[in-house]
C-alpha cells in the first residue's frame, strides 16, 4: 500500500504536465494528523485483527485469509467503473459497516470527474503513470 | 472499497492563511448542561437547550438530546457539528445492525462503536456524550469522553454546567428513585446549570427511557419569557425603506398532469 | 483579523406568515477596500429556495457553484426541486465533510415547503452545525449588530410587505455599524405564488 | 492574581475551557471583564440612565445584583461596565473629587465638568488604564439631557445617546434605528438630540435591554433604570431572565 513516513524518494519522474507544479515536500507531509488517521486505519486495524487471529488459531488461518483477500481484490470491473466488489466486503466485513466513510465524501456525489480510464490502468499495472482527477473547479 | 470520508485539500490553504496571522472562525459549542441518572426501572436524560457562538446565543431553543434507536437517546455537548454527526452515524450503524440481527438494540454496543470512533479519530472529533437507554439487561447509563474513554455511572453530568448539575445531584440522588422523582432530580439539575452556568439556558428537555418505551418531552419546562412586551412596538409604514429596483417574478403553476390514455388526454380534433 | 472580515458580509433572513424573506448587503471589497457596490451574496437554487453565503467571497462563489451542480445532479435523481429541509442537510455534510480543512463560508438558508408553503430557516457554522429558526437567522461581519436589530423588530406572522419593511430596516442598521457591509442591499420577499426582489439604497460610506 | 485564580477554579475536565486553547496556557493578566451593559439617551427635558445588574466572569456568574451606576448627585451619573475591580476604584476616586469640588467652588459639579474630569482622570492612568467603558449622564444648566461616552483612556464625545458593555453590538443600531436623533454618522450632523417624548424612550430602553438579556450571555437578572427630568430623579428595576 503507500508509504507510511518513509522519505520520500522518486519512483518514476515527476509529471509536472499532468500533476502541475510540486515540491516532494506537499507529497510527503500529511496536513492534518487526522488524515493520516484515516490513512491509517484500515490497513492498522487489519493487521491488529490478523495478528489476534494468528495468537488464536495459528498463522494458517490469516495466511488463507489474505489469501483469499487478495483473490477477491483482482475480482471487478476495469478500473475507473465502480464495482461492488461484494466478494472481499463480505470477507472483511465491511459489508454491514456503516462509517463516516459510507456517506461523507463519496466519489459519486462529488463535482469533479474521476481520474480518466488510460492513467488508471497504468497504476494498476504499475507502469508508472500517476492518476490525476481533473478538477473543473 | 468506498473511499469517501473527510476530504483535506483546503488544508494546505488554511494554515497557510493561519501563519498570515490570520484566525480561522470558531465553531458553534453547546455551551450545555446535560445530564442522566437511573432510576428503579428506567433512565432520565435530560439537557438545555442553549448553543451559543463564543458569548453570544446562537440557538435559543436547540435539541440536544438525539435519537440512537427505539429504546436508545444520548446527549451531546461539545462541538454541535460533532455531536451530531457521531450520534447520526450510530444511529444509522444501529438500525443496520437491527435489521441484520433482527433484535433491539443493546446500549453497549452504541457505547462500543462511539468509544471506537471517538478513539479513532484521538479526540479531533470533540463530542462529550451522556448516553443512555434500556435494552433486555435494563437500565444503562455511560458518559462518552471525546478522546474515547467511557465511564458507566448511576447518575452523571457533563458539559460547562456540570458542576451546577452534579451539585444537585449529589444532594438528591438514592437508589431506586420513582420516576417522578428521578424527573424532578434531573429537572432540578439542569434547572440549576441553566440558571448559574452562563454556557447554558433556555428551556428543560428530558427524555424517560424504561422498559415499556421512550418520552421525550421537548421543552419540557419552558423557564422564561421575554419580560417585557413593547408599548410603542415599532411598525413601519409601507414605503419607508428606500427601493431603488424592484422585480416581480411571477411563479407559474406547476405543469398540470392530466391522467387516462394518450389519446384520451389530447384533444386532436 | 478573523477570516471572515477579509470580504465582509451582512445576511438577515426572517419568516412571516407563510412567506420567507432573505436580504444581503452589496459591498464587495477586500478588507478595508470596497470595489463593487452591486455584489450581492444571496443565491437561488429554485424559486422557493434561496441561501444567503456569508464569509470568505472565494469559497462563498466556490460553494454556490457546487450547490448548483448537486441540486441539478439531485432534480436528474428525483425529478423535482429539493425540499428546503432536505437542502439543509445536503449543505451540512458538504460542509462537514471538510470538518478539518473547512470552507470559511456561514450559510443561511430560507426557503418555503412546496406543499404547506410553511417557511423554513436555517443557519450554520463552518463545519454544518445545523440550526433551524421559526423566526430570524443572520450571519456576517456583524452578526452582534444584526441579532440586536432582529431581536427587538421582530413580530410572528408578518405579512410580506411588513416582513419586507422589517428586513430591510435590521439589515440596514445592523450594516451601518459594520464597516466592512453595507453599500446598499437586496431583500427578496418568497411567497407562495411570487417573488419580489427589491434593491434598497443605504449608505454609502 | 484574580484570573488565573478563576481558571483554575473553572471547571477542569469541562468540554470546553474558555480562556485558553487546549494546550496553550493561559498568560497571567491583570485584567478581567465582568459583562454587564449600560445605555443612555438624552432627551430634551430628561436623560435615562440604564445598567444591568449582572457580574459575571468566564463562564460562571458572580452577583446577579452589582450596580455599576455611580450617583454623585440627582443630575450626574456615571456608568462603568467591564472591569469592575477598577470600577469601584475609579468610582470611589470620582466620588471624592466631586465632594472636593463642591467645597472648593460652592456649588455642584456640572455635567459637563464632570466629564472632563472623567477624562482627565482615566488619561492620568494612560499606560495602566482602568479597564473600564464609561458613560457620564445627567441634566446640563439648561435642564437638558447630556450624556458623554469613553473609550478606556479618556477620550469622550457629547451625543444624543451611548451604549457601553458586553451588549455594546446589540443594543447600538437598535438605538441608531429607532432613536429619532439622525445616526452620528449621518452628514451634516443633524440634532443629535432624541426627540422621542419620555415614555417612548424609557419604552425603548427597557426593549432594548430584553432583546439584549435573549442573546448575550453576560446580560441578565435585572436592568435598574434613573429616569432623570427637573422634577426629580425616578428609580426602576426591571427584572431580565436569569439565565
Amino acid at each position: 500500500m503507500d508509504e507510511q513516513k518513509a522519505l520520500p524518494h522518486m519512483i518514476q519522474p515527476h509529471d509536472t504536465l499532468r500533476l502541475g507544479l510540486s515540491s516532494l515536500k506537499d507529497q510527503a507531509s500529511n496536513v492534518h494528523p487526522v488524515e493520516a488517521i484515516q490513512k491509517s486505519y484500515p490497513k492498522n486495524q487489519e493487521d491488529l485483527k490478523l495478528g489476534m487471529l494468528r495468537n488464536l488459531y495459528g498463522s494458517a488461518l490469516p495466511a488463507r485469509m489474505q489469501l483469499d483477500k487478495q483473490i477477491l481484490s483482482k475480482v471487478g470491473r476495469l478500473p475507473g467503473m465502480p464495482s461492488s466488489q461484494l466478494g472481499l466486503q463480505s470477507l472483511t466485513g465491511e459489508l454491514d459497516d456503516f462509517g463516516l466513510e459510507s456517506y461523507i465524501g463519496l466519489p459519486e456525489d462529488s463535482e469533479s470527474p474521476g481520474p480518466d480510464m488510460h492513467s488508471l490502468m497504468e497504476a494498476k499495472h504499475k507502469l508508472g503513470l500517476q492518476p490525476v482527477t481533473r478538477s473543473i473547479l | 472499497m468506498t473511499q469517501g470520508g473527510f476530504a483535506f485539500d483546503l488544508c494546505g490553504r488554511n494554515t497557510y492563511l493561519e501563519r498570515r496571522g490570520i484566525t480561522p472562525p470558531r465553531f458553534t459549542k453547546t455551551g450545555t448542561t446535560i445530564a442522566g441518572l437511573i432510576f428503579k426501572d428506567g433512565v432520565v436524560l435530560g439537557a438545555d437547550t442553549r448553543s451559543t457562538s463564543d458569548t453570544t446565543v446562537a440557538d435559543k431553543n436547540c435539541e440536544k438530546i438525539h435519537y440512537i434507536a427505539p429504546n436508545i437517546y444520548c446527549c451531546g455537548a461539545g462541538t454541535a457539528a460533532d455531536t451530531e454527526n457521531v450520534t447520526g452515524m450510530i444511529s444509522s450503524t444501529l438500525e443496520l445492525h437491527r435489521y441484520a440481527t433482527g433484535r433491539g438494540s443493546r446500549v453497549i454496543t452504541a457505547l462500543t462503536l462511539l468509544k471506537t470512533h471517538l478513539f479513532k479519530y484521538q479526540g479531533h472529533v470533540s463530542a462529550a456524550l451522556v448516553l443512555g437507554g434500556v435494552d433486555f439487561n435494563g437500565p444503562h447509563l455511560f458518559t462518552v469522553y471525546p478522546h474515547g474513554s467511557t465511564d458507566s455511572l448511576p447518575y452523571c453530568t457533563m458539559g460547562s454546567g456540570s458542576l451546577n448539575a452534579m451539585a444537585v445531584f449529589e444532594d438528591g440522588y438514592k437508589e431506586d428513585l420513582t420516576k417522578e422523582e428521578g424527573m424532578d432530580l434531573v429537572t432540578r439539575a439542569i434547572r440549576s446549570g441553566i440558571f448559574n452556568d452562563l454556557g447554558s439556558g433556555s428551556n428543560v428537555d428530558l427524555c424517560i427511557i424504561t422498559k415499556d418505551g421512550v418520552e421525550y418531552l421537548r421543552n419540557h419546562q419552558r423557564l422564561q419569557d421575554k419580560t417585557y412586551e413593547r408599548k410603542f412596538p415599532v411598525k413601519y409604514t409601507p414605503g419607508t425603506a428606500p427601493v431603488v429596483r424592484e422585480k416581480v417574478f411571477k411563479l407559474g403553476v406547476d405543469v398540470a398532469v392530466i391522467e387516462g390514455e394518450p389519446e384520451e388526454a389530447m384533444d386532436t380534433t | 483579523m478573523s477570516i471572515f472580515e477579509y470580504n465582509g458580509a451582512a445576511i438577515v433572513a426572517m419568516a412571516g406568515k407563510e412567506c420567507v424573506a432573505i436580504g444581503s448587503d452589496l459591498r464587495f471589497g477586500v478588507q478595508f477596500q470596497t470595489l463593487a457596490t452591486d455584489y450581492k451574496k444571496v443565491y437561488k437554487i429554485h424559486d422557493k429556495l434561496f441561501i444567503g453565503l456569508a464569509g470568505l467571497g472565494t469559497d462563498a462563489q466556490t460553494m454556490y457553484q457546487k450547490l448548483k451542480f448537486r441540486h441539478n445532479l439531485y432534480k436528474l435523481r428525483e425529478e423535482r426541486n429539493i425540499k428546503p429541509s432536505t437542502f439543509g442537510e445536503l449543505v451540512s455534510s458538504m460542509l462537514y465533510e471538510k470538518r478539518f480543512g473547512p470552507y470559511f463560508v456561514s450559510p443561511v438558508i430560507a426557503g418555503l415547503e412546496d406543499k404547506t408553503h410553511t417557511p423554513y430557516l436555517c443557519g450554520m457554522d463552518t463545519i454544518g452545525a445545523i440550526e433551524t429558526a421559526h423566526d430570524f437567522m443572520v450571519a456576517g461581519t456583524a452578526p452582534d449588530s444584526l441579532y440586536g436589530m432582529c431581536e427587538s423588530m421582530y413580530r410572528p406572522d408578518m405579512e410580506p410587505e411588513e416582513l419586507f419593511e422589517t428586513v430591510t430596516q435590521c439589515l440596514m442598521s445592523g450594516a451601518d455599524r459594520d464597516a466592512l457591509s453595507g453599500w446598499g442591499a437586496i431583500v427578496y420577499v418568497i411567497t407562495k405564488d411570487s417573488v419580489v426582489a427589491r434593491t434598497l439604497k443605504g449608505r454609502m460610506d | 492574581m484574580a484570573n488565573v485564580a478563576y481558571q483554575l477554579g473553572s471547571s477542569a475536565f469541562a468540554a470546553n475551557s474558555v480562556h485558553s486553547a487546549p494546550h496553550a496556557h493561559p498568560s497571567w493578566s491583570p485584567y478581567d471583564n465582568n459583562g454587564g451593559t449600560c445605555v443612555a439617551v438624552a432627551g430634551n427635558d430628561y436623560c435615562i440612565v440604564a445598567s444591568s445588574t449582572r457580574l459575571s466572569t468566564g463562564f460562571s456568574i458572580l452577583s446577579r445584583d452589582v450596580s455599576m451606576v455611580l450617583k454623585l448627585s440627582d443630575k450626574l451619573m456615571i456608568l462603568s461596565p467591564g472591569f469592575q475591580a477598577d470600577a469601584n476604584t475609579l468610582h470611589k476616586v470620582l466620588q471624592q473629587r466631586y465632594i472636593r469640588y463642591q467645597f472648593d467652588h460652592g456649588r455642584p459639579l456640572s455635567v459637563s465638568a464632570c466629564a472632563q474630569l472623567l477624562g482627565n482622570t482615566l488619561y492620568y492612568k494612560r499606560f495602566f488604564p482602568y479597564y473600564t467603558f464609561n458613560i457620564c449622564a445627567g441634566l446640563d444648566e439648561e435642564g437638558k439631557g447630556a450624556v458623554y461616552s469613553y473609550d478606556a483612556i479618556g477620550s469622550h464625545e457629547r451625543s444624543g445617546y451611548a451604549v457601553q458593555g458586553s451588549g455594546k453590538d446589540l443594543i447600538q443600531p437598535v438605538l441608531d434605528n429607532q432613536l429619532k436623533a439622525a445616526s452620528p454618522l449621518v452628514l451634516p450632523p443633524e440634532n443629535w438630540m432624541s426627540s422621542l417624548p419620555l415614555d417612548q424612550a424609557v419604552d425603548l430602553v427597557r426593549d432594548a435591554f430584553v432583546s439584549a438579556g435573549e442573546r448575550d450571555i453576560y446580560t441578565g437578572d435585572a436592568v435598574e433604570i434613573y429616569i432623570m427630568t427637573k422634577e426629580g430623579t425616578k428609580r426602576e428595576v426591571l427584572e431580565l431572565k436569569k439565565d
